[in-house]
């Protein structure tokens, strides 16, 4: 029964881990987005740093970079291996250019930031990284999705086993129930013995959904740590916390509590419409 | 249809009452409306002037706890010892372990079951189950005693001493009634009802000889 | 009761769904597999077309994309927005390349593929585009691996979860089980209604099964269709057809006999203890 | 402890038997053992020359079927209604349903319950529950009646009844074994075995008199 629990309670518990980290990783992400902005070929240093301490001013920009057009050019010669090639083009083709990181992701504000850049002199073209923030934010819209359907869904679950479970006792007890009733029992007395049984099953229960949930991020952390060179050590789950640990307990103990006050209530119902 | 019909009866205190019939006649009926196991379809049912009707449901445990009730079924947990079983009444009325063990011994002891008390009651034999059904109900020491056919399952020795158990009750002030098959023989005070055909009859009503 | 049985058998299937599509998926990258393999800049329009020939002659070799300088660069130019630039380069410096699609993934063979095409005179570079590959895999045995541990758990949910339902059931009846078998029934006559009810279970369960995947997998498409422009329609997810569907019926009836089978045999045996 | 010590009887086809003791004497333990419902902890019971400890599973259906058994606490099935309940042996016996219907209800009648044949059992005074019980064991036409104490709750005229429903059937052939606080009352040739502390004794071989 404990391990019905624990199974049932764990499954939406991950769910709820992996929403956790996956929109910590999605805040990660989200403040890193940014825009470039190219500026024309012939610029001069002077007006470079006119336009990095104009844009050092903005409240919506958090961080700027400025990457001079020799380094892109390094960086594009390596990353096309065209360094080697032969015959290879004397003239740097890139401008330079600023890159930005935003402090914000509304789209009306990026908007009015890059018409003001564009009156900017010696701004040439101004390119935003919207698709990828928009596509990240996607993803993560659809595995909220999923973890919540999937979450729900196993609540009912769970909601139903326990209170089946409650159900199955008190048919078990049906008998001790009536003569209980009958020899003067108050109903409290009788629940007493269910609800006791509930929150402890809840307690059971919990106990195995914490330990099913460290043996999980333990796993996944393993699998990822092998792989961890393409993520860079982003995908990493953290566990629940002490505090979060006692609160699912403590929920679990609850959930145990209501369903058998429920289905004791239920069977003593059943027996006292023939009284 | 109608179990029992036009039923009148009134019980004082301490007295010893009989209730005969035929199988059938509705001898457990009448007992449980007396004891508010039952409701009746129509009429009132009056306990220390109140009207059982309408007692509401938190009240019925604490009117039911003045009853000692004997069923014709038993109604035995058959989960729990022997022990366990009689204690049930005044785990109820939360009473001490070590008053509760007490009181069960001296029950279980006054039907002849104290060697039995750790068996489980399915291994007991039919007259022995009834038995454990009076030590339940005898060790609250309620104010009323209800016993339906106590001893249908007892040969005549055994059948004698619980009588002899309910009579002694009687002669302390508990209200005792008792249904059988027969006219009871005892040369004690009593009342004794017939149900016939739903109808009930005050047959005797006997004066203490002595 | 059929609605846990749905609930608790749909989890598993949805993740089987997904699996199923997502290395349907793999399937259609996987073969996408590429090397490009750069020509030297002065090369000629017959040593050009002498490697296609040798190229197309190979079995690993699925498929051959030859994409001129000129196309090369133009990409280049749109992609980095370099189009509009003043003083754009005159010359060309990127090469000649051919995409190569390949029918293997095994690394012994590419690498020996790519050693045997190192000697083609004429063919300057190889690059191997091995990290996506495996960044595509390694998410999908991420993936795999999830699915595999959520849906183990949860048929084991859901084995406990019906044959404790049985096992309710069996409770109710232990009466009739007692009575019929000391009046002389078999015990199959006295298992036949609890496997029957156990096989109605299944059946149930299975069709509630079939319609919360048909909701989910609407639901899912609908959401993939509003953000699909990022995903080109690669994530639509299929529903089961109509012989996986009576597969999925057949086997929760199945699980179903299984587990009143079980607990029938087992509420006897409790009985037969005490003869 | 072993509640029953050197026992030994024979039972012949035909006989009617009567098993008498005390209340836990053990005479339903003697019954039970008799229809294998209980297996001894030593010593063998032999049926139709077959060592019933030696029986197997599969078997044991098969020989059960052949006795009638009436239990002292009724074993009835308060979850389906009367017909169904007597229905029991023959639905398990695999009859017609035509033929199931005919003869349940003419054990129904038999026993004078064929008026409350869609009643649920827990409706039944207790009596009447007895004779469900006993309509139940003899629907099957089995060619042994085993009956624990069968008239218990039953008041004379209906005891008369029943007993005289038992003797019938036992005119016809069939094993009648019926177990008793008392000794019986009968003038047909009957044996009547009483245990007393775990000692058998056979009392009376009456014969027939007429
Ligand atoms: N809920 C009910 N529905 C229908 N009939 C009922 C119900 N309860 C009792 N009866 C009927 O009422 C009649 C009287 O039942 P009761 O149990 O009071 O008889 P009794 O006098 O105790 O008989 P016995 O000596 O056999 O125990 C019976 O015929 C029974 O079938
Ligand atoms: N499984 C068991 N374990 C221990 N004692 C048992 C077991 N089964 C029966 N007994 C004891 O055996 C004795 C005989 O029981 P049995 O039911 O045969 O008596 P009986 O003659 O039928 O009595 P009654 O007339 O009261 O029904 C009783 O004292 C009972 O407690
Ligand atoms: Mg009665
Ligand atoms: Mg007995």
């Amino acid at each position: 029964m404990f391990l019905v629990i624990g199974i049932t309670l764990s499954l939406p518990s991950i769910g709820l881990l992996f929403l956790d980290n996956a929109s910590q990783l999605s805040n990660k992400i989200k403040y890193e987005a940014e825009i470039s902005v190219f500026l024309t070929k012939d610029i001069s240093e002077d007006q470079i740093e006119f336009i990095e301490s104009g844009l050092k001013k903005n409240s919506l920009i958090k961080n700027i970079h400025f990457e001079p057009k020799q380094d892109a050019w390094d960086k594009l010669q390596t990353k096309l291996k065209l360094s080697s090639l032969e015959g290879g083009i004397s003239e740097n083709p890139l401008p330079d250019a600023f890159f930005i990181s935003l402090n914000t992701l509304d789209s009306d504000q990026i908007a009015n930031l890059i018409n003001d850049l564009k009156t900017i002199e010696g701004i040439k073209e101004i390119v935003i990284d919207g698709g990828w923030i928009k596509k990240l934010r996607s993803i993560l819209y659809l595995i909220k999705v999923g973890v919540y359907t999937l979450g729900s869904l196993l609540i009912a679950v769970l909601i139903i086993v326990i209170s089946n479970t409650i159900r199955l006792q008190t048919l078990t007890y049906q008998d001790e129930i009536e003569v209980s009733r009958l020899i003067g029992a108050t109903n409290s007395f009788i629940r007493r013995p269910f609800t006791y049984t509930g929150i402890i099953y809840g307690f059971g229960g919990g106990l195995i959904t914490l330990g099913i949930l460290k043996v999980i991020v333990i796993i996944f952390n393993l699998i990822t740590h092998r792989i961890e060179d393409f993520f860079g050590g982003l995908i990493v789950i953290q566990n629940f916390n002490l505090k979060e640990s006692i609160l699912l307990i403590f929920t679990a103990m609850l959930a145990g509590w209501l369903a058998s006050f429920i289905s004791a209530k239920q069977a003593i119902y059943r027996l006292e419409k023939n009284i | 249809m109608d179990v029992l019909q036009d039923i009148n009866l009134e019980i004082d205190a301490g007295d010893l009452i009989f209730v005969t019939g035929s199988s059938g006649a509705g001898k457990s009926t009448l007992l449980k409306l007396i004891s508010a196991v039952e409701r009746p379809s129509s009429g009132t049912i009056v306990f220390e002037n109140q009207n059982i009707n309408f007692l509401n449901k938190n009240e019925m445990p604490y009117l039911r706890r003045k009853f000692g009730m004997i069923f014709q079924d038993h109604k035995l947990l058959y989960d729990r010892d022997c022990f366990d079983n009689v204690a049930l009444p005044l785990q109820i009325n939360e009473l001490d372990p070590s008053d509760i063990s007490r009181r069960v011994r001296a029950a279980l002891n006054k039907v002849g079951l104290l060697n039995k008390e750790k068996l489980m009651p399915i291994t007991l034999s039919g007259g022995e189950q009834q038995r454990l059904a009076i030590a339940r109900a005898i060790v609250s020491r309620p104010s009323i005693l209800i016993a339906d056919e106590p001893i249908a399952n007892l040969d005549k020795n055994y059948a004698n001493e619980i009588m002899n158990i309910f009579y002694s009750f009687h002669q302390v002030g508990v209200t005792v009634i008792i249904s059988s098959h027969e006219a009871p023989s005892t040369t004690i005070k009593h009342k004794e009802f017939n149900i016939n055909q739903g109808k009930l009859n005050l047959e005797k009503n006997v004066p203490l000889l002595t």
